[in-house]
């Protein structure tokens, strides 16, 4: 359906007149938004001449276009964004010497009781986990921008109800909060391997000192 | 390789060097040093009962509570001897895994409508059940690609140009203003305004700028051979109109000579 | 001299094997920072391994592939970044629309008496606006290179005379002053005369008008 020519609707501010030329802005553009940017405000850029159909198009052409390079041209949840290919990290690591911290085992517990769960209570997540729950986890979560109170669950405290942020689903590279990984049901698991479970770290810990 | 990550990729794994000075069980040798370690490792209560279910090839749903709770008191008695600070609800732990355990050896309950029919065993089940799952999840999620970690987001800085930050005008806008300004003052007095030729006006500016920096012009040179016959003549009122405002002086020494037009203030002098 | 191929260093790790892939890497790289990038540093993501005189090559390269987009490769004091194209400009201000600046309503009725009146001192515009004019208004229309000094009147005082520039026509868009809309367009507000005739801002304006 989208093969066949879609006409541009006539664009005149001292205007990009054919598909090329709009799709070399949109690039630049896209080049120098650091978050990502939907369809209707792509079209934006075009006082919104140009029909969302053609400009999306345009976007999947783009995508296509830039399939080789060590930038790739992504659809998430807030709209299209360019980022670099995992395999670039390295190179520029090099430049950059000093690492992202890594989340802790909570932290990243606590991330996917949310993502997974939300919208959620603290109540809740320390429930889930069978531990107190550190606000500084949850500060850290906050600052990040993943994660976000929406409200209050109506119980007496009206405690704080997080969910996960678009942002969140950004940075992951993903569109929606069903594109994370599936929870694996436990039971399945179990018959799957038994010893997946028992960590390396615990195992050395534990079972090493056993020799 | 392996499809499911290990903690690995989120608890760095200390070396440990320690020896055994403890006299416990075979499958409970924990090197001393190592006990920080292990309560940093296990997130809580739960981790450390789906470990010690999982090691031991326990199943779930059907867990050996007598086992279980051996096994449970005696890491938590190992801790507490080392009196390392034992979150407390590890001990909560303790004692919800007696109380299943003293649950299940009690005859069946006489009376079926109460808690008779239930497992004791069914909530911590359920509870192990969620926590593995998210315990799983946790660690899919971190080997996600994330911003900023693994890779990085582009950002092209824009060459901004500073007019772009000054207010536009449009020639509307002036002729807006100039009807706002006439409409205020007819209000308060009567005025009467003339048709004007706006070419008089600009062909003034053009002659004071010729002169700008200048002693003298010739008259000549004024009239740029490329004007039409109303621009000549415009260039020609100008001037006049220049002379009657004193700004310029128009001199020629003999008849048909050289006119000369002279600013009375050089700008020289401004 | 350049021209022919460079033998490259050997580069092992996990590594670009040929030029183009090096270049891919640069491009990722480049993309992604801020700041200007020496050719040292960007040395640096290959380990040193590669001579600068390849990597100067290959950004060249890359500066003449980028040519005809929105973005280019710009070689700078402190090394090699990527920008956007001027052209480029309006459409990013599409997307993030500052509320339009304005001119005050005084600012804007001292330029329409100096486009419409000049030249004229700042004693006309007063005379005509009915109240002084602050320094202020005027340097900002100076500062924006609309209106500048061409002389003085020879009265008393030498008051300066002001007129309108060149650029303040070309930001306007007009070829020239007579462009402005036509003041006999007001039609009722004045009474018009046909005569063409010199008339000075005074004369026209205030003293003529006095009856």
């Amino acid at each position: 359906m989208l093969d066949q020519p879609i006409p541009l609707v006539p664009y005149n501010l001292s205007g990009p007149a054919n598909p090329n030329e709009i799709k070399r802005i949109l690039e630049a553009v896209l080049l120098t938004s650091q978050d990502p940017l939907s369809l209707s405000e792509l079209r934006k850029i075009f006082n919104e001449e140009i029909n969302l159909e053609i400009v999306r198009k345009l976007l999947e052409e783009l995508r296509d276009e830039w399939r080789n390079k060590g930038i790739e041209l992504v659809h998430v949840a807030s709209g299209w964004r360019f980022h670099t290919k995992p395999e670039i990290q390295q190179f520029l690591d090099k430049l950059n010497p000093q690492r992202p911290l890594r989340y802790s085992r909570s932290v990243l517990e606590i991330l996917a009781i949310i993502a997974y769960r939300q919208p959620v209570t603290r109540g809740d997540i320390e429930e889930i986990r069978g531990v107190a729950v550190s606000g500084q986890s949850l500060k850290t979560l906050e600052l990040r921008g993943w994660v976000e109170s929406i409200g209050h669950r109506d119980v007496p405290g009206r405690p704080t109800l997080y969910a996960t942020t678009k942002s969140f689903l950004d940075d992951l590279g993903l569109r929606s909060i069903e594109e994370l990984p599936p929870l694996e049901d436990s039971g399945s698991l179990f018959e799957l391997e038994s010893n997946i479970e028992l960590s390396s770290a615990q195992e050395s810990i534990i079972t090493e000192s056993i020799e | 390789m392996n499809q499911f990550p290990t903690l690995n990729t989120i608890v760095p794994v200390k070396e440990i060097h320690g020896k055994f000075l403890m006299d416990v069980p075979a499958d409970l040798y924990i090197p001393p040093d190592a006990l920080e370690i292990f309560l940093d490792t296990f997130q809580g209560p739960l981790d450390l009962l789906l470990y010690l279910i999982r090691k031991n090839n326990l199943e779930i749903l059907d867990i050996p509570m007598a086992e279980l709770t051996r096994q449970y008191m005696s890491y938590v008695e190992i801790m507490r001897a080392n009196q390392l600070e034992l979150a407390v609800e590890y001990l909560l732990m303790a004692a919800v895994l007696i109380e299943i355990k003293s649950r299940m050896l009690l005859p069946c309950s006489n009376s079926k409508d109460t808690e008779g029919d239930i497992d004791p065993r069914a909530t911590l089940a359920r509870r192990l059940i969620e926590y593995e799952k998210i315990k799983l999840a946790a660690s899919r999620l971190n080997d996600l690609p994330q911003a900023e970690r693994d890779f990085a987001l582009v950002k092209v800085p824009a060459e901004k140009i500073m007019l772009r930050c000054l207010p536009e005008v449009s020639a509307n806008d002036l002729h807006n203003a100039w009807l706002a300004l006439f409409a205020g003052i007819k209000n308060k007095s009567h005025y009467h305004v003339t048709r004007e030729k706006l070419s008089v006006r600009a062909h003034m500016s053009r002659i004071m700028r010729q002169l700008r920096g200048r002693e003298f012009i010739k008259f000549h040179e004024l009239f740029n051979p490329t004007f039409n016959i109303a621009e000549l003549v415009v260039t020609f009122i100008a001037l006049l109109e220049l002379v009657r405002e004193t700004l310029v002086e128009v001199t020629q020494s003999n008849i048909f000579g050289i006119i000369y037009v002279r600013p009375t203030n050089p700008i020289s002098a401004i």
